[in-house]
């Protein structure tokens, strides 16, 4: 059924079909308590972004459906399996790609090796050749240090080296946070050149515009939890909604 | 009347280090036995024997005698193997008139610059290793001498007696190399000695250093290339760590082998049962010996005052399985003979710490400096 | 700097490069409580117990305060405090013995030379933080360690021995054990109060400053190299204080105090006793002396012991002794 | 025969080479800290003490069971990497929130236990342990006799040095390594499990200490400080390789081991302290070290 | 016109191991204005501000400070002279409370700062002044919580409060609202239009929203070179500014 019709309510029931599917999950660093029971699913093919002020909890959630958060409870599930409990670094070898809000290139390692560094876990996923198609900036930096490209570059690099491990759920943190306008056009048409490759997407964002244009859901954080959710084609109606959510 | 109504022995020695082997707990056993022979009581007061650690080391040394002296009055301090340790101990019992029985140490310094009315050097000493291995070889023809001497109080004066000995006997020592205490490695100071071109390298140092070096000597093929090694303070521990392959034939100077006579066969056998079946050495031995003695001079004077007791110590002379008819000089030196062996082949050897031949007998006279020249202020 | 190239597994600010360290406790009646009744029981200690094992307490409890001074105050792990100690102890041994100077002025002396030292090593260490500064300190102390072995003066194995007391100010006859103990004392506490002032000076706030963002505080336009040193200069020479001091009281100076397990030893004098708090360093130099003087006559190994007190604090202790009480006392204040 | 400088050929090449050989003993160490500091970026106090247990292990090995050194050669590091592997289980990985001069505290003190105990129970003084038959005898260089085995040692620690070199800098393994270095949380969720390879890395850094003790043994004899007075200095040529770096511990290590014995030769009283000058200058001038690179 | 530059590079280049950062830059910003330098990231401002403030030296060009030559200085003496930077990563002092983090600026000008023997409370004299400060970000109800306790946007006011404490008369600002909520960019925003009445201030920002309304002049760095310079409406047309640094505009930052 088309996303059109998919409200807050039943994305929950929806769970059958969703590829991604996380209920109540808390999460903590330590003595804090960060997470309050984030709800939501993601279902094949989709882009959902996650929108909220800062210190809402995107990039936690982000965190703990990886593994890399101090405690989590509550429910992960990926393509029917359970995330939590499981060995950190078992996660992304069932075909999820993680590209951090800090962009983490290695200093220490080529731009190549650092597009090569990550494991291929499942087949079909793409070649470097199609990966410097995808983001021409990178071609002939290969051997360069990989912190020495700029910013923006070094995010394409960030998404272009989970593309090669056949991840087929990619979660984007910030993708355009501290770039320039131009690039984060760039990043755009990288995404929904992606989604046209029929990768699934999970975007954390600030800037929504920018979420607008890519986006088929948007789900709203705060303090920790999923407060709403916006199909795309449903922004207009719920502009003052979520300028009031976001505080613009 | 004995103070505090107890007479207290420590036995201070190394106890884990390089002369663990040729003094340690060896040592606290031979002064067991020596009070245990007069049923752990003298003038009335019970013996008691507490022993120490110095870890080579002249400021644990210190630190204990001054403890002891000062909050467990301890009486008499014994052995004390290094001699930098036992010059700083002397330096205490001196001030705080207490007796020092040194059977360990070598340094001639302590019963001359550094001579205490209350301290007795007892076993052996540097100029009688000089003048017994040292004699021995510079008369066999080897004459051009290299030494290789442990950078501390005891190295240094056992080079210098050695050094004069040779000299005096018309030989030359065309060099010599300090190595720090405990050294695992003497390949780079062997390689001077053997570019010297000398025909003996002299071993200035004593237990697990002189085993070491001569073991590396061979590995190097030094012994091979016709020059020879001479241990100037060699025990018969050191021996049994080598190994008779490795020993045979190496010329030293001692004060006291467990197989000369009845006597020694028989106290050795009691000592053997106590320390694992291991031969006593010249300064365990020597513990007992010295032990005994003060012991033997409380009883007489009925106190355990330092003064009274040290005087008394000098005028009896030693008899024991140890010394025969030993004399104590004004210096603290106690006058007894000395013998040159050298170490048996392994077909020689019969049985179990079957280790030396007894060359000759030095008599005592010609073993030790005689007080006059030792510098010590006590001679007049 | 070190903490930009760490493993860190935490989330937490890798830009910290500093030990866990605790405020100096807040509550002042306590302390005062506690101020007098330490000096009380310091007054009567000679009559209780032997005096020459208090005086040692005092002099490694001086030594502590003093790399306390840096660690807890600075930030910076010097693995190579012995030399000051060590090397004082040396210049003021052979000062009294050898030119015969009165012991005010060895101590004197040996305290300025370890200050000249601790100048000598800033210099080079300061430019680095954290495990390299501790390297360096631990190598440059090792260059004094081997000087120590091989110059004439120092003595070599045999060290400097009997050195004289001799009289303070030319009238009181230090080998009289109390003139000794109280002139120890004396020492103890103008050092402690010096360091004690310098925490809470103007100088204190900008050391606590850098040793929170270096960075910043060059951007505030603090010279802190300068800062780091002067901190630096100053913990040498309150070690070689107390360095000299010992010389005096054991009458000798050895290797012993310039190796690098000494410098180990008053590292975990302060971790044991607690980094950054003021009385932590008296208390864990009380605490290691006393049970190694112990040890001794049993026969347990006493390195194993002091190294598994070591671990242990280091893995669930960090704090230190004074500091787990001060942070007992802060959460009591909360509830 | 002529003279350089003034100096025997003999002593002057033959200190040199005694150099190199102290030398292949200072990079084999040295590389070990290297390997674990780039990694875990802990300097390992306890290096010495593992290397004195590896020599310790041969010697009970040959002692107790019986068996010889090349036995030794494989087991023994086998043992010390086990015991490090505990270490870093029990203890270590409890440290790597904190800051690394907790790492530097706590393996001082297992250095001091490791000491302590096997000092209790063997004393200071060296054990003696043979050199293996096959590789007794020596070689006369002319200038000198050199000693099989110390030939061998040289040999031994120069490839097992290059190999570790190669797989670090030149494999992926390596690239794995830096990366977790840098950022293991992000390693870790690219699936690569990072606690494991930290582990393996600590494991392996302690087993080439345990190896250099083996190789030690015939040489040195089998003594519970023999770690102590070696790993100050192995410390000092890290440093000045510059922290972390494979390929400066190695040729610093072997470097400082021909000045020392050139220094024996000109001026033997500083043959102990040349290697902290050369530290203070080097840092003075490059305070990454000469192969290190600023972080 | 020149003598009213305050602040100025003379062809300022910056090389790290041959990869070119920073090339031939000449900027001149004027006393009493505020001057913007964007550009897309790695364009070299961090650099361009590291340069001026001299945490970083330069591989060629001169920097030029109230018409005196400051190429050959330490940062600190820099700043000493009242050119003082923030960080783009924010910089406070954690473990210190809001109060004395201010009040270790505040104290530098007492030249007691080595002074070790001096009691803390030759300090207490600075605490109005500290106070002040405190009030004008409005920070005042967290004056005594350590700095760590305090949320980002909080601590970027709380740097911002510090570095005035010195009084600069150019105050250079790294991304001051990098990764800062709405709400929050909205009050610093304001706070730095306050605070720039009587100096300088250069800064780098991606927001183009709060630099169009509060710079005066906008540089634009492109690889290390300047591509535009002028106030916003102009740059902002500029063909090649569009091209290489706002795009279509649509989707710039909120
Ligand atoms: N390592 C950490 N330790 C303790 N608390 C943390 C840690 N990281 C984040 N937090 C807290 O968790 C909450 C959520 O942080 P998170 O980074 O998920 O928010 P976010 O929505 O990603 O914000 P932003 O838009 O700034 O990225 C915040 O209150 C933050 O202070
Ligand atoms: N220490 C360094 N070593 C090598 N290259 C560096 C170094 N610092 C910066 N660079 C490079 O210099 C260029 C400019 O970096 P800079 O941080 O100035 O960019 P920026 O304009 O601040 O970008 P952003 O907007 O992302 O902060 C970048 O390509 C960066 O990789
Ligand atoms: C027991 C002896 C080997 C000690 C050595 N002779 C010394 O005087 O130091
Ligand atoms: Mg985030
Ligand atoms: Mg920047």
């Amino acid at each position: 059924m088309p996303d059109a019709v998919m409200t807050k309510t039943n994305a929950a029931q929806g769970a059958g079909s969703a590829m991604l599917e996380v209920r109540d999950l808390h999460g903590f660093y330590g003595e804090s308590h960060v997470l309050h029971g984030v709800s939501l699913d993601v279902r094949q093919g989709e882009v959902v972004t996650l929108l909220g002020r800062n210190g809402a909890g995107k990039t936690s959630t982000m965190r703990a459906i990886m593994g890399i958060m101090g405690k989590r409870t509550g429910s992960i599930r990926f393509q029917g399996q359970q995330l939590i409990g499981m060995a950190q670094h078992k996660i992304p070898r069932l075909g999820i790609g993680y590209v951090p809000e800090e962009r983490g290139i290695f200093s220490s390692l080529s731009v190549d090796e650092n597009l090569t560094l990550p494991p291929v876990v499942k087949p079909g996923g793409m070649t470097v050749p199609q990966i410097y198609e995808l983001f021409p900036n990178l071609q002939g930096r290969g051997s360069t240090q990989g912190t020495r490209l700029s910013g923006g570059e070094q995010q394409m690099l960030a998404i272009g080296r989970i593309l090669r491990t056949g991840a087929n759920l990619i979660l984007l943190d910030e993708p355009t946070e501290g770039l320039a306008p131009v690039i984060i056009e760039q990043i755009g048409v990288a995404v929904r050149a992606l989604k046209a490759r029929g990768f699934t997407i999970v975007l954390v964002e600030q800037n929504f515009r920018f979420a607008a244009t890519i986006a088929d859901r948007h789900y709203v954080m705060e303090e920790g939890h999923v407060v709403d959710m916006i199909p795309n084609d449903q922004l207009a109606q719920n502009m003052d909604k979520l300028h009031t959510y976001l505080g613009v | 009347q004995v103070t505090n109504n107890v007479v207290k022995i420590g036995v201070m020695n190394d106890r884990s280090g390089i002369y663990a082997d040729l003094a340690g707990e060896g040592s606290a056993i031979a002064a067991r036995m020596a009070a245990e022979e007069f049923g752990n009581k003298v003038a009335g007061a019970p013996i008691e024997i507490v022993v120490a650690d110095h870890q080579n080391k002249a400021d644990i040394a210190a630190n204990t005698a001054r403890e002891w002296v000062d909050a467990q009055n301890v009486d008499v301090v014994a052995d004390v193997p290094n001699s930098a340790a036992a010059l700083a101990v002397q330096g205490i019992t001196k001030e705080k008139k207490r007796i020092f029985l040194m059977s360990g140490p070598g340094s001639t310094d302590l019963t001359g610059k550094a001579c205490s009315p209350y301290g007795f050097q007892w076993t052996y000493d540097n100029y009688a290793m000089a003048a017994g291995t040292a004699r021995a070889l510079v008369e066999q023809g080897k004459k051009n001498w290299f030494i290789v001497t442990a950078d501390y109080a005891f190295g240094h004066s056992l080079e210098d007696e050695t050094t004069k000995m040779v000299k005096q006997l018309g030989g030359k020592v065309a060099g010599t190399v300090r190595h720090p205490l405990g050294t695992s490695d003497f390949s780079s100071f062997l390689l001077q000695a053997q570019a010297s071109k000398a025909d003996v390298i002299g071993l200035a140092n004593a237990g697990g250093d002189t085993t070491n070096a001569v073991k590396q000597a061979s590995e190097f093929g030094i012994t091979q290339s016709g020059q020879s090694l001479a241990g100037l303070l060699l025990f018969i521990s050191d021996v049994n760590a080598l190994g008779l392959q490795a020993a045979q034939g190496l010329m030293l100077t001692t004060g006291f082998y467990h197989d000369m006579n009845d006597e020694t066969r028989a106290w050795s056998k009691k000592f053997m049962e106590k320390n694992g079946g291991k031969a006593p050495t010249m300064v365990q031995a020597g513990v007992y010996s010295a032990v005994r003695h003060y012991l033997k001079a409380v009883e007489a004077v009925g106190s355990d005052d330092a003064d009274k007791v040290a005087a008394k110590m000098r005028e009896t002379p030693v008899n024991d399985m140890f010394a025969k008819d030993g004399k104590i000089g004004p210096n603290g030196r106690m006058f007894h003979d000395m013998y040159l062996a050298q170490v048996k082949t392994p077909a020689e050897s019969k049985a179990a710490w079957d280790y030396y031949k007894i060359v000759k007998t030095i008599p005592a006279q010609q073993a030790y400096l005689d007080p006059a020249q030792s510098g010590c202020s006590l001679v007049k | 700097m070190a903490a930009k190239s760490q493993v860190n597994l935490s989330q937490g600010n890798p830009s910290q490069a500093t030990i866990a360290v605790r405020q100096p406790g807040q509550d002042n009646t306590t302390r005062l409580i506690l101020v007098g009744l330490g000096l009380a029981a310091a007054v009567a200690a000679p009559f209780v117990l032997y005096p020459v094992f208090v005086m040692k307490v005092l002099c490694f409890a001086l030594f502590a305060c003093a790399f306390n001074l840096l660690i807890g105050f600075a930030g910076l792990l010097s693995f190579g405090h012995a030399a000051f100690f060590g090397g004082a102890a040396y210049i003021t041994a052979h000062a009294a013995k050898v030119w015969g100077l009165s012991p005010e002025i060895s101590i004197l002396l040996g305290t300025v030379f370890a200050g000249l030292l601790g100048l000598a090593f800033g210099a080079l260490a300061i430019r680095r933080q954290g495990i390299y500064f501790a390297m360096i300190t631990l190598a440059l102390s090792q260059m004094v360690f081997f000087m120590a072995l091989q110059l004439k003066f120092t003595g070599g194995e045999d060290g400097i021995q009997g050195v004289p007391r001799g009289h303070l100010f030319g009238v009181f006859d230090l080998n009289d054990p109390l003139a000794m103990y109280y002139f120890v004392l004396a020492v103890f506490l103008v050092g402690f109060a010096l360091i004690w002032r310098t925490v809470h000076s103007p100088f204190g706030q900008v050391l606590k400053a850098i040793r929170e963002n270096e960075p910043r505080a060059i951007s505030l336009g603090y010279r802190t190299e300068r800062y780091k040193l002067l901190a630096f200069v100053l913990s040498a020479s309150l070690a070689g204080l107390a360095g000299g001091t010992k010389s005096l009281v054991f009458q000798l100076a050895s290797l012993t105090d310039v190796t690098w397990q000494m410098s180990g030893e008053v590292v975990l004098m302060t971790l044991l006793g607690g980094m950054g708090t003021l009385f932590g360093p008296v208390v864990g130099a009380g605490i290691v002396v006393t049970l190694e003087s112990y040890l001794a006559g049993t026969n347990l190994p006493v390195p194993v012991v002091i190294g598994a007190i070591f671990v242990v604090c280091v893995l669930v202790f960090r704090r230190g002794i004074v500091g787990e009480l001060q942070a007992l006392m802060a959460r009591h204040r909360k509830s | 025969m002529f003279d350089v400088l003034g100096v025997p050929p003999q002593v002057l090449f033959g200190q040199l080479l005694l150099g190199l050989i102290n030398g292949s003993f200072y990079a084999l160490l040295s590389l070990g800290l290297a390997v674990i500091f780039g990694m875990l970026n802990v300097i390992n106090f306890a290096h010495g003490a593992l290397y004195m247990i590896g020599a310790f292990v041969a010697w009970l090995l040959l002692n107790k069971l019986g068996l010889g050194y090349w036995w030794a050669l494989g087991l023994s590091p086998l043992v010390v990497a086990v015991v490090g592997v505990l270490l870093e289980k029990t203890m270590l990985s409890r440290l790597y929130k904190l800051d690394h001069l907790y790492g530097l505290l706590l393996t001082f003190g297992l250095a001091l236990i490791f000491e302590g105990a096997f000092r209790h129970f063997y004393g200071v003084s060296g054990q003696p342990y043979p050199i293996p038959d096959l590789l007794k005898g020596g070689q006369n260089l002319g200038f000198m006799f050199l000693p099989n085995y110390r030939g061998w040692v040289v040999v031994a620690s120069l490839i097992v040095c290059f190999g570790t070199w190669f797989a670090i800098e030149r494999t992926r393994l390596g690239a794995y390594l830096r990366a977790a270095t840098e950022n293991p949380v992000l390693v870790q969720a690219f699936g690569i499990n990072v606690p494991v390879m930290i582990t393996a890395t600590y494991g392996f850094g302690v087993a080439l200490a345990g190896l250099a003790g083996v190789l030690a043994a015939p040489i040195y004899q089998v003594s519970p400080l023999m770690g102590t007075n070696l790993i100050i200095v192995v410390f000092a040529v890290v440093v000045i390789g510059g922290m972390g770096s494979i390929l400066g511990a190695i040729v610093t290590g072997l470097g400082l081991g021909l000045l020392e014995g050139l220094t024996k030769v000109f001026y033997p009283e500083a043959s102990n302290i040349v290697v902290f000058v050369v530290m203070a200058i080097v840092l003075l001038i490059k305070p990454a070290g000469l192969f290190g690179r600023e972080r | 016109m020149s003598q009213d530059v305050i602040l100025e590079a003379r062809g300022l280049s910056k090389e790290f191991k041959g990869f070119i950062a920073v090339k031939e830059v000449n900027l001149q910003v004027r006393r009493g204005t505020i001057h913007a330098l964007i550009g897309p990231n790695g364009a070299g401002k961090s650099t361009v501000f590291n340069l001026l403030t001299k945490f970083l030296t330069p591989t060629r060009g001169q920097i030029v400070y109230k018409g005196r030559d400051i190429t050959a200085m330490k940062p600190a003496d820099v700043a000493l002279l009242g050119l003082v930077r923030s960080f783009q990563i924010s910089a406070v002092f954690p473990h210190l409370s809001v109060l004395e983090n201010v009040r270790v600026a505040l104290q530098r000008p007492l030249g007691t700062s080595f002074h070790f023997w001096k009691p803390e409370s030759s300090l207490h004299g600075l605490r109005d002044r500290a106070m002040e400060l405190i009030e004008a970000v409005n920070l005042t109800p967290w004056a005594n919580h350590t700095a760590a306790e305090l949320p980002y946007g909080r601590k970027r006011a709380l740097e911002i409060a510090t570095t005035l404490a010195l009084d600069p008369e150019v105050m250079l600002l790294d991304e001051p609202l990098a990764g800062m909520g709405h709400e929050d960019i909205e009050r610093t925003a304001a706070l730095i239009k306050r605070v720039s009445a009587d100096r300088t201030i250069l800064m780098v920002e991606h927001n183009l929203s709060v630099v169009a309304h509060l710079s005066d002049t906008i540089t634009v760095l492109r690889r290390g070179e300047i591509l535009a310079e002028g106030p916003y409406d102009v740059v902002s047309r500029n063909p090649q500014v569009m091209e290489a640094y706002m795009g279509t505009g649509e989707v710039g930052h909120a």
